[in-house]
């Protein structure tokens, strides 16, 4: 019965293989996600699916169950058996992969991190790639806000975890701005409170935000988990013409909002382009045409000219694309 | 059918009134669940080698059970905790909590003997709450367990907050060290589990183990002193996932409050795989050693084929529930 | 009483045979129920009588043979099946809900209609008290059964046969945790029941209450219907002789032993809500026997001795020393032994084998520094199954596959290896055949002889009457008897055993 | 009678409730409005669906661990319907979402009573394969929040009466219905019968496995409504975020609202005032400002507490059992 059941599992097994299997092709490159499920990479995998039919990769991603930080290690381990060429990944740990992303390099992969770093050990991955400048966000997210409300009241953070690396640049750099921009004077920063990334978490943080400022006209949450629950929970009281939601979204979980009104208008940028980008670069760099250091300058499609900047980090567009009701429809990520 | 003649001196016959007939030998030999472990371990290979031409390569066979191999101590050592009667789900989270704690330690600075002390000591504590709320006050230890399972990492996000903590260089490494041509997590594991077959089979104290799950009435009885053998398996737990948490922080350089999150489930099924009798009395080191490499074998071929997490996760669900049906019916059998 | 050639049959039982684990318990059994009988059930612990009663009310299914109801042969697949043919069971020890109310535990499982039909409160509730009245018994129908006693257990369960329309109404030793005036109130109602037509079958030791009760007795021996026959047809001897196969005296015989010091000695051993001010002494070569009804509290101070749930209050000198005995390790570390009443939940490790079942006491004797020296250990094992003539196919078969018996004399074989000056064998002879019964007798006999101090916990009159040098009685937690041999009889005993404050009963 | 009353477990937890609310109010008096009601109310439809499910198997002595992956697939397959065939009516939705629940149910039930297995290691086992199963059939893909009904959407906020949501009369409703199936109905009677004494439950006719089956099933149904819920209450359905951890705040919940883990033993009211609890501390500590990492080990420790209540309960029931049998 057993025995069985084994079987049943090896036929599902190579129904699998047999689906993924590609045309032949000169590098192969794998994307390693957070973890599956999670809708953001949906996009980022798009553009690394496009980029390899035009260049003649082949192309495959693969992500952990959960984004515990050490579910990505025996995905890592397993790429590098297989031979692959390069390995893109959206880190879960800044540091607990350090170990097993030296020994990749040391076979001689190409080691990126796409959408996401491990800050502080950057010297174990080959380069980064990043869709903006990650210090305009907090100005870019701080200057929509203010836009929303007039630049005057009492506003809030709904942020993910209390460590993640990217909020905590975005925030203090929107502390930053609120304190020595002259323009916005008249808003005022009383809460940052942090959601978990869980829907459940940031809804009840909402929640509390409202309860605790009464006089709160406005929420920043820069997190796609964020601000969908933050834009729920004012929607549902009714209540969106007075205190405004914004951040950081996906289209597609926003669109709902910003067509009825709940959210005028939120920043993002294009995930697919990441995953475009970082095809067209491994390419360069394994077929020597692109030099991996820092101030090297080459152009890629569609994207045009691209620099790679201190710490070998690039970025895919120089500001946030802001979504409203104008344009949500053309973005179908 | 003649009765045996009765008295003193008679000869040792039995009567099938007396008792059942001796089940044949092979039979005592094959049928029993580890044989059936070891046969889907077999499998296992076969089929992975199978699904990726990059399989079988005993080297990377053998690096990517350092992957598996704190857990799989845990296991061992629930091994012998099932037997006993009881159960304990708290061990990876335990294992994070003292690994936070010993890797803050070392963040600071402080001599090693320190750092070791409040890593096992943690470890020590852990168990030392579970045994009181299980022995003391004869609380049922699953539910118990889950309670701590939640509390043990619950602290430790307390304590290390959302953040790695990073350990000095000097200690990171432990699976790129060889001995005997084995990375030395394996090795910890393999000695470790020939240390507990031998006290589980070879000693009065692990005879004791089997007795108290298999009869805790009548082991009292017998003056074995079960809430004390229980109370040492349950600390014994705790100290051997702080050091298990200590291997894991060497092997990733840094530690954060998820560490081993969910490696209840991957223990308890390498225990059941094994062939331990979750209602206890019954299983071997063996069985769960035979299974912890299965269960690394089947992660390791799948994750190398590319197939979807979600698969590795019906597999392990659909195992555990086969590998419990295949051990009560096979003890079914072999019991009457 | 008396016409019985006029008496239709109720239920016609042919050949039935039953084996656990092909252990052949009962062989070939013809029975004919009457209406309007009570049938007393006799024999021996393990002569099959309880096997068959279980087997009328459907928790065991026969091996062979079929039951015949009305001259309909009916397959009783279970206990439910039982119920609606009318048969009901009262087991021995009360079957009950602890968490539910009494009211509800006397209507589970008779309620009619379908699962997801509500539950008529009122009436279970108005029924279940007018039972209790019926009953003359004091319950408040309400209440949880968890804290009940066990005697108002035992009489919930009778009201619940009672209250249920039951043709066949089987009672396996309803009697034994009653009061006097209790037991009166269930015979003139079984009578009652028995005048309506209703068939009942009275399973009990005491023969006078056969006698008072019943009409008909059948006598079972060794898993065999050895007689049925009018009770008034046989005289008390006769039972017995058919029950035993030959007279008792006849195989009970008390060797002589030396007596010698006081080995053990009780003082005013006290566990609150379980025994009072018990003391007593035992001494080398002595057999005391320990007597009483069940619940008097007869287990509860050997499990006290043996530090198993010691006392509050109270000394115990052991060789004139006063000792602490906190746990059974002390216990054993000075030389007491306790083979207990219930063998599969206090003795046996079902699933392990003989061998380690018999070394469990004495794990220094196997081992050196901690590791077992297995071929000791096979040695002493070998050693203890000849001497004990245990019969086993396989030292290394689970002892669950073991008969009762052997089973027993592996458990006391256990404890023999600790070499006990002091040994206490709580019922050692219950559910063991007859012949093997003979091998212990002689076995503790030898034992006493050997210059052991035994203290046995028996149940069974006979046995005490003819091994031992005293009998202590208890009931009700206190001693209330000390007759020496010589002064021992069924009557003496079982006066002292009798609460004689059963009017005044705690609730 | 008021003794008995005040005696009674649900008044226990009645007490930790008032405590803590006035605990809370006075650091934050906010905390004490109606505003604050309505959220806690919100906060609890799901769990409380869950638990009631949860409560029965646990009062037959078993327990699921499976209901946080049943919630999830079930969720899931009613988004995908919604997704691929948004022809049909959404509210045939509740059909699929129940009926899937069940049929997942339904397996718990017979893998424990037809193998005689331990419920708790085959619902960590289903646990894991209904998950997988889940990513399995969503392709590892979240259904976002353009697929799901604005009807059922707006059942997390619009109101049939008295501006209490829809979700939150549902679960109300199925409180009360759980309340008279447990209390007023002969199967509902044999569950309790059955967890306090399994081995006389047979004997007295009990059908132990279709019983069993049945608080499986139901428990099953009742996740898969709560995974109906979730997609009304949060907009969307995840692969991994649906209903992991769910299992957890559930037994939470049951083991505080007094249900013994012994079986035989909890009450309708008794889970509910739990659920409240737990609403209680989850929409407290964010108004204290207690950080989210700190929320996992304050649940922990609140089982461990449960659990040293409900010994200490139980105790005294012994206690009184033993003076019972006393003789003087």
């Amino acid at each position: 019965m057993l025995k069985k059941t084994v079987l049943a599992g090896l036929a599902l097994g190579f129904g699998l293989m047999a689906s993924a299997a590609m045309a032949a092709s000169n590098f192969k490159v794998v994307y390693i996600g957070k973890n599956t499920g999670n809708p953001y990479f949906d996009s980022i995998t798009g553009g690394f699916v496009d980029a390899c039919k035009k260049i003649g990769c082949e192309f495959e991603f693969v992500a952990p169950a959960t984004a515990e930080a050490t579910s990505q290690i025996p995905f890592i381990e397993a790429q590098i058996q297989r031979g692959v060429n390069v390995i893109a990944i959206a880190p879960n740990s800044p540091d607990a992969m350090n170990q097993v992303l030296d020994k990749a390099r040391a076979k001689g992969i190409l080691v990126l991190t796409v959408n996401g770093d491990i800050v502080g050990s950057e010297g174990h991955r080959d380069a980064n790639i990043l869709p903006v400048d990650f210090t305009k966000t907090g100005p870019n997210q701080v200057e929509l806000m203010g836009s929303m409300i007039g630049y005057k009241g009492e506003i809030a953070i709904l942020s993910a975890t209390t460590e993640a690396p990217d909020q905590n640049t975005w925030i203090a750099a929107m502390k930053k701005t609120l304190a020595e921009n002259p323009k916005y004077k008249d808003m005022k920063l009383v809460a940052t409170v942090y959601g978990d990334d869980q829907p459940e978490k940031s809804t009840t943080e909402m929640e509390a935000l409202l309860s605790n400022y009464p006089n709160l006209v406005g929420v920043i949450a820069p997190t796609t988990v964020g601000i969908a629950a933050g834009a729920q929970v004012v929607k549902s009281r009714g209540i969106a013409n007075k205190v405004h939601v914004t951040g950081l979204g996906l289209p597609s979980e926003m669109r709902d909002f910003v067509k009825d009104g709940t959210v005028s208008a939120f920043q993002l940028w294009s995930p697919y382009n990441e995953g475009w980008l970082a095809a067209y670069f491994a390419d360069g760099v394994l077929n020597g045409k692109i030099k991996n250091t820092v101030g090297t300058k080459f152009d890629v499609p569609s994207l045009g000219s691209i620099t790679i900047l201190e710490k070998n980090v690039m970025n895919t567009q120089a500001e946030l694309t802001t979504f409203d009701k104008a344009n949500i429809d053309k973005f179908n990520f | 059918m003649s009765e045996a003649p009765v008295g003193l001196n008679s000869t040792v016959s039995a009567t099938h009134r007396d008792a059942a007939p001796p089940r044949p030998l092979w039979q005592v030999i094959f049928v029993r669940p580890e044989t059936l472990t070891f046969v889907l371990l077999v499998l296992a290979i076969f089929a992975g080698g199978q699904l990726s031409p990059y399989f079988l390569d005993i080297r990377y066979i053998l690096d990517s059970f350092t992957l598996t191999a704190e857990l799989s101590l845990l296991a061992l050592i629930l091994t012998l905790v099932i037997i006993a009667g009881e159960i304990d789900l708290s061990p990876a989270s335990a294992m994070a909590l003292s690994a936070c704690l010993f890797a803050y330690a070392m963040s600071f600075d402080w001599p090693m003997w320190i750092c070791v002390s409040i890593g096992i000591g943690s470890g020590l504590i852990m168990g030392a709450i579970n045994s009181a709320l299980i022995i003391g006050l004869q609380l049922p230890s699953i539910i118990v367990t889950i309670g701590t399972l939640t509390l043990y990492r619950g602290l430790a996000q307390v304590i290390a907050g959302d953040k790695s903590i990073r350990v000095p260089e000097w200690y990171i490494g432990i699976d790129k060290v060889q001995v005997l041509g084995l990375p030395a997590p394996d090795l910890i594991f393999i000695l470790a589990a020939i240390a507990l077959a031998f006290l589980l089979g070879m000693t009065v104290w692990g005879r004791q183990i089997y007795q108290t799950g298999t009869n805790e009435t009548a082991a009292i009885y017998a003056g074995i002193r079960t809430r004390r053998i229980k109370a040492v398996l349950f600390l014994a737990t705790g100290v051997t996932a702080s050091i298990a948490g200590m291997i894991f922080i060497s092997r990733l350089g840094s530690v954060r409050y998820d560490l081993g999150l969910g490696g209840e489930l991957q223990m308890v099924l390498m225990a059941m795989l094994g062939g331990t009798y979750i209602f206890g009395g019954r299983g071997t080191i063996l069985g769960t050693f035979l299974a912890a490499l299965l269960l690394s074998v089947i992660s390791t071929g799948m994750t190398t084929a590319n197939l979807l997490p979600a698969t590795q996760l019906c597999v392990l669900g659909v195992l555990l529930v086969l590998s419990i049906i295949a051990t009560n019916f096979i003890y079914s059998r072999t019991q009457r | 009483m008396g016409q019985l050639g006029s008496q239709q049959t109720l239920i016609e039982a042919r050949g039935i045979s039953k084996s656990f684990a092909g252990v052949e318990v009962l062989r070939d059994v013809d029975l004919h129920l009457y209406r309007g009988e009570i049938h007393a059930l006799l024999g021996e612990n393990g002569a099959g009588k309880s096997t068959f009663a279980k087997i009328l009310a459907g928790v065991h299914r026969p091996t062979r043979g079929s039951i015949a109801l009305n001259g309909d042969v009916v397959e009783i697949q279970n206990p439910l099946a039982a119920q609606r043919l009318g048969i009901t069971l009262i087991h021995q020890e009360p079957l009950s809900f602890p968490d539910l109310s009494v009211a509800e535990n006397l209507v589970l499982g008779r309620l009619a209609g379908s699962p997801w039909s509500k539950v008529p409160w009122k009436e279970i509730e108005e029924e279940a008290a007018q039972l209790m009245t019926l009953l003359g018994v004091d319950i408040d129908v309400k209440r949880p059964m968890r804290g009940l006693s066990i005697a108002d257990q035992q009489m919930v369960e009778i009201a619940r046969a009672l209250a249920s329309d039951s043709r066949l109404i089987i009672m396996d030793e309803p009697t034994a945790p009653l009061t006097p005036k209790e037991v009166e109130t269930l015979f003139s109602i079984a009578r009652r029941l028995r005048d309506e037509g209703r068939t009942i079958i009275f399973i009990s030791h005491r023969l006078e209450e056969v006698r008072a009760l019943c009409d008909r007795v059948t006598i079972f021996r060794d898993g065999n219907k050895v007689a049925t026959d009018t009770i008034s047809n046989l005289t008390d001897a006769d039972i017995i002789r058919l029950m035993i196969g030959r007279s008792l005296r006849e195989y009970l015989k008390k060797q002589d032993a030396q007596i010698g010091d006081v080995a053990l000695e009780v003082k005013g051993l006290t566990k609150a809500g379980y025994f009072k001010d018990i003391s007593f002494a035992i001494r080398r070569g002595e057999i005391v026997g320990l007597g009483g009804l069940v619940g008097a509290g007869r287990t509860d101070v050997a499990r006290a001795l043996f530090g198993i749930a010691p006392a509050d209050k109270g000394e115990i000198l052991i060789k004139g020393t006063a000792v602490a005995i906190s746990d059974p390790a002390v216990a054993i570390d000075h030389r007491v032994a306790f083979v207990p009443e219930d063998r599969a939940i206090a003795g046996i490790f079902r699933t392990l084998s003989v061998e380690q079942n018999i070394t469990a006491a004495v794990p220094e004797k196997i081992s050196n520094a901690g590791i077992i020296n297995f071929s000791t250990e096979h040695e002493i094992a070998t050693d203890s199954i000849q001497k004990l003539s245990i019969r086993l196919a396989s030292m290394r078969q689970p002892i669950g596959e073991l008969s009762g018996g052997n089973q027993q004399k592996s458990i006391l074989a256990r404890w023999l290896l600790t070499d006990p000056e002091i040994l206490i064998l709580d019922e050692p002879t219950r559910g063991i055949d007859i012949g093997v019964k003979a091998e212990f007798y002689d076995m503790i006999g030898e034992l006493a002889a050997s210059g052991r101090a035994i203290l046995l916990i028996s149940s069974e009159l006979p046995e005490l009457l003819a091994l031992c040098d005293r009998v202590l009685v208890m009931s009700e937690g206190r001693i209330t008897a000390d007759i020496p041999r010589a002064e021992a009889t069924q009557e003496s005993i079982m006066h002292a055993a009798v609460p004689r404050s059963a009017e005044v009963r705690a609730s | 009678m008021i003794g008995s009353l005040l005696r009674r477990r649900e008044a226990g937890i009645l007490l930790m409730i008032v405590l803590f609310c006035v605990f809370v109010g006075i650091l934050r008096p906010r905390f004490l409005t109606l505003d604050q009601f309505r959220i806690i109310l919100l906060l609890i439809p799901l769990i409380m669906i869950g638990a009631m499910g949860q409560m029965l198997v646990i009062i037959a002595r078993h327990v699921d661990l499976s209901i946080g992956s049943i919630q999830g697939l079930a969720a899931m397959l009613t988004a995908l319907m919604f997704k691929f065939h948004p022809e049909i009516p959404w509210g045939f939705g509740f059909v699929v979402a129940i009926g899937v629940g069940l049929g997942l149910g339904v397996i718990n039930g017979v893998l424990v009573t037809a193998f005689n297995l331990p419920a708790i290691i085959v619902t960590l086992g289903t646990l894991s394969l209904y998950r997988g199963l889940t990513f399995i059939v969503s392709n590892a893909k979240q259904i976002d929040r353009q697929f799901v009904p604005a009807a059922l959407k707006a059942m997390s906020q619009d109101s049939p009466t008295y501006a209490v949501p829809w979700i939150i009369v549902i679960a109300l409703a199925v409180a009360m219905a759980t309340y008279w199936f447990a209390n007023r109905t002969l199967v509902g009677r044999q569950i309790y019968a059955m967890g306090s004494n399994p081995i006389a439950a047979p004997l007295r006719g009990i059908r132990v496995n279709a019983v069993t089956i049945l608080v499986f099933a139901i428990s099953g149904a009742l996740a898969g409504l709560s995974g109906i819920m979730y997609a009304s209450r949060w907009g969307f359905v995840n692969p991994s975020n649906t209903g992991t951890g769910f299992e957890f705040q559930v037994i939470a919940a049951v083991v505080i609202g007094g249900v013994s883990i012994n079986g035989g033993v909890g009450s309708v009211p008794g889970v509910v005032l739990g659920v409240f609890l737990m609403g209680c501390v989850s929409a407290a500590l964010p108004l204290l400002g207690i950080p989210g990492t700190s929320q996992a080990a304050i649940y922990g420790a609140v089982i461990v507490i449960a659990l040293l209540i409900d010994r200490s309960v139980r105790m005294r029931a012994n206690a009184a059992l033993s003076s019972a049998r006393g003789r003087e």
